[in-house]
């Protein structure tokens, strides 16, 4: 589903966010991406969803090669995938109902629909009771719900989840996490950003990419990679 | 495009609006004080224009008969001259006609006429020129012509500030046209950078958009009918303004003054739907060219 | 405020140009198009106005003189008369003068002269007066007052061209007050409008610096001196504009418009310094009043 | 230091996002806000600042009273207060230098001074190799700690973060931890809002305060309160 063959990522200067990054995702898997901050797991996804060109490498994201995609063939790609971004990037003018709406207009859903799956997807992050409300006003939280929300309102085929629980309390964190692994239980590819070792322990079975400064330091099963990161820790814990 | 797809947009419009009120007060007022004032001026110079083409209709050429030539004659002579192209009216004044306007508009000279046993006035051939032909140069040649024709003795043309008054006619039209073309520039110009700020403050949304896999075509739709609404209520405004305002100048008015408007012309229907037609355009290039802008990848 | 201080908000105030080189762009160049135009209609209004008070400053009032006022005594009223707060100039035409001049004037007359043996032309003073009087009240009442001096016979004025001529320069008046009084408003209000949307498309950054704690005066000063800036170079761009906008019309100008244009005033020194000060004016005022709304709690 | 008697806050409605809240700081106090999503953590440090005004109830933050304070006073409270933003609140069109440096400048400190200050908070943060990036072209975490910086370069008496380290890994999280642990070691109090538990029981002295729809559920000391609350979490999961 997402395939990513030595792809490096500069912005502008000649440091590179991402180095030689060979990766791959099938279809209904759940993969982490983790590493420290600044190691370019964002730009990773930004790589996945045309937000920026790789410098070099190839991509492949449901058979198309973005390297070859035409700017007019790019909202085709985004509307199957549904992104939770980092900064949440919602319509802070505008109510839940609508920015949770959006993925679903942009593809010209009937409004009979919208309003349906809006309201079971808001159900699901437990927003429902918000629904009326500006962006604007709601607690960080309750932000990131929202992006949540927007990002599996269209049934996208890929889910791209970038530090998805930074603000949200352990209990709502399972909840969420539970909520991405129905849906990837239902054949959605997931890739999930994230600091948060719990989670990754949570989800033994998915794989796991881990980042340092661009390169992939480690790949794998959940499971596997974190007990060797902690050997690695452990070891050069003992070094220093 | 689907109906549905248009009442959509339409729709979407309209929440944009009421949305982000301030910037669509601040689109609106602009597109309309700047068409008021672009209207309002056109309506000046239309009025100018219509008097001072009345004002320099009044410039004449006479052709002084020859004391031989008939009044029969004289008229032959004016059937033909009233042919060319160039000439609006023509008039023959007989020698009494000549004689009894002396009297009357010279009064300061009367004392002169109290000596003479006969009258010293020739006949005359009065004629006014169409506007377009009034320039010097044309004046010139027709006189020219004029004065080769049999029976004619003399012409003449242009007294002192009736050339004062052709150049300020010209200097008003030239003036006319410079103030206009650059106000509608301006007004383009202003309306424009005042649409690509309402976006430049809206870019995020914009990009926000794009990132949830908005077509352009979709993204650009709303806010050109958003554009064409405020280029509809501005105009609209400004219509309703310019109605305001020159009713209010005619009350205020001297009769004279007054009556010299009326001779030009107060805004019509016509006037209105072009105002309405220019308002929408601007609207939608405005929101067009500004879009390109802050959808460029 | 400490010299420190100042040059520190002025840093900043360049940086935040820097920073935003688009919105500063467009106040920049909104501010000089607005003034360009209200500065050409200035320009204009002013050359206008000028010819029109030299074609009006032709309204004369005649006075005409008994035949037995000798040229001692009819220097006695000229001197009189040109005491009048109302008169501009006055001139003494003596017999001889009028009849001279009759001649070359009223050539077309010419032959009216031949039978005569004395001259039948009396002499006059004749007056032009100061442009704020020229209204038709205050003429009919000079005149009447003039009519009853010793040695004054009658007392003439306003041929019909020049009663309509009167009419025009009023209307031209109206005109040029109405359109240059909307002109200012508009500029003063797209200029706010546009300040007003550059600061709103910065409110977060306004919102951020309150919220570190800074005081409304430490966020306003440099807001303030970039709001002058962007006037001081409007006007200056203005400025340029104009002066090269003037100088290409009347390089393209016929001889004739040329020296009517030259009677008027073309931009001077004092003019651009005027200019320079409306600019940096808009755009502190602009920034000023701009910037409260968005520092409201 | 920062003393709340019986502190109501409703945002327009009749909902209060604060209700009959009572808690005090002292100076020196290391002070935990906690409380799921949405439970007024954010409202109350708002509070303090005077970013909102309360609807009902007391709030005194260094002696004055802030139901007194005029507007023209609200700076100079400020400048007492650094705050990390849960949304970060970062001039994103400014270098990291410029965003950190702006607390020093508005209270009017000479230019070498502000330099010297930026670069060494920059420092503890592990930013200073970034200080001529724009903020807008940070990763999550790097702004975060640009946020951070910013809050602490003042010297700031009283330090209010919210939720300061959900995007960051969990080594650069116990770095910060520490960081404003040093901090209150100097006397400064640091109220600091979260949901990660992790960083609560790291700080076992620390008072905490737990809220819940507004309500003020637990306070005490961190130790006792979290053991308390594992207890009433199981109780009610026995009652479920
Ligand atoms: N638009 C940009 N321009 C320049 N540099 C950038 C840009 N975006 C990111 N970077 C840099 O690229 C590196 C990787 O950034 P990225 O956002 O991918 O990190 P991350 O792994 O998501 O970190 P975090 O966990 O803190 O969000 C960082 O050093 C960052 O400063
Ligand atoms: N400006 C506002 N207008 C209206 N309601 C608001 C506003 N800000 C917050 N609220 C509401 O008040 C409640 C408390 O919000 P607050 O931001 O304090 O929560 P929080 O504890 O910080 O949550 P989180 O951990 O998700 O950030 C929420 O239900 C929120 O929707
Ligand atoms: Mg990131
Ligand atoms: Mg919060």
């Amino acid at each position: 589903m997402i395939q990513l063959y030595h792809v490096y990522k500069a912005y502008g200067g000649d440091q590179y966010a991402l180095h030689d990054v060979t990766l791959t995702a099938d279809k209904g898997d759940f993969l982490f991406i983790t590493g420290p901050s600044g190691a370019g797991k964002t730009t990773l996804l930004k790589l996945i969803f045309c937000a920026e060109p790789a410098t070099r490498g190839q991509l492949l994201v449901d058979g198309v090669n973005l390297q070859r995609l035409k700017r007019s063939g790019i909202p085709y790609l985004r509307r199957k995938i549904g992104v939770v971004f980092q900064d949440f990037k919602l319509l802070g003018e505008r109510t839940v109902f609508a920015n949770v709406g959006l993925t679903l207009e942009v593809t010209g859903r009937p409004r009979a629909y919208i309003e349906k799956k809006v309201r079971q997807v808001l159900r699901l992050v437990g927003l429902d009771a918000k629904e009326n409300h500006l962006c604007c006003r709601l607690s960080g939280g309750e932000q990131q719900r929202v992006a949540i929300a927007r990002a599996v309102a269209a049934n996208p085929i890929i889910v791209l989840a970038d530090e998805p629980t930074g603000n949200l309390d352990d209990e709502i964190t399972l909840e969420i996490l539970e909520l991405f692994r129905e849906i990837n239980r239902r054949g959605t590819t997931v890739v999930l950003a994230t600091h948060n070792r719990e989670l990754i322990r949570k989800v033994p079975g998915a794989k796991v990419g881990m980042l340092r400064q661009g390169r992939l330091v480690a790949a794998g099963v959940a499971k596997q990679v974190m007990a060797q990161r902690s050997a690695l820790e452990m070891s050069s814990q003992g070094v220093l | 495009m689907r109906l549905g797809l248009l009442v959509y947009f339409l729709r979407k419009a309209l929440g944009n609006i009421r949305t982000n009120p301030f910037l669509s007060m601040v689109t609106l007022s602009t597109i309309a004080i700047s068409m008021l004032i672009l209207g309002l001026f056109s309506l000046i110079y239309l009025n100018v224009q219509q008097s001072l083409h009345q004002m320099g209709g009044e410039l004449q050429i006479t052709a002084y008969l020859q004391e031989t030539v008939s009044s029969e004659q004289a008229k032959v002579l004016r059937s033909k001259v009233a042919d060319w192209p160039e000439v609006e009216g023509i008039t023959y004044i007989s020698k009494e006609q000549a004689l009894a306007r002396f009297r009357s508009q010279l009064r300061e000279y009367a004392g002169i006429l109290e000596g003479l046993k006969e009258n010293p006035l020739p006949a005359s051939l009065e004629l006014t020129l169409m506007a377009q032909y009034g320039r010097s140069g044309n004046i010139k040649e027709l006189s020219t012509r004029l004065g080769r024709l049999p029976g004619v003795a003399e012409v003449q043309y242009g007294r002192k500030w009736m050339a004062k008054l052709r150049v300020f006619v010209e200097v008003m039209k030239l003036v006319g046209i410079t103030v206009g073309g650059l106000l509608l520039i301006a007004t383009i110009f202003v309306i424009s950078n005042t649409i690509k700020l309402t976006f430049y403050s809206r870019r995020e949304e914009l990009e926000i958009m794009r990132l949830v896999g908005a077509t352009d075509f979709f993204i650009k739709a709303p806010f050109l009918i958003e554009g064409l609404l405020h280029g509809l209520g501005g105009a609209l405004l400004a219509a309703g303004g310019l109605s305001l305002l020159t009713l209010f100048l005619f009350s205020h008015l001297d009769l004279p003054l007054r009556l010299a408007m009326m001779a030009g012309s107060l805004p019509t229907g016509q006037l209105v739907a072009g105002f309405l037609g220019l308002g929408l355009l601007l609207g939608v290039l405005g929101s067009m060219v500004s879009l390109r802008r802050f959808l460029r990848p």
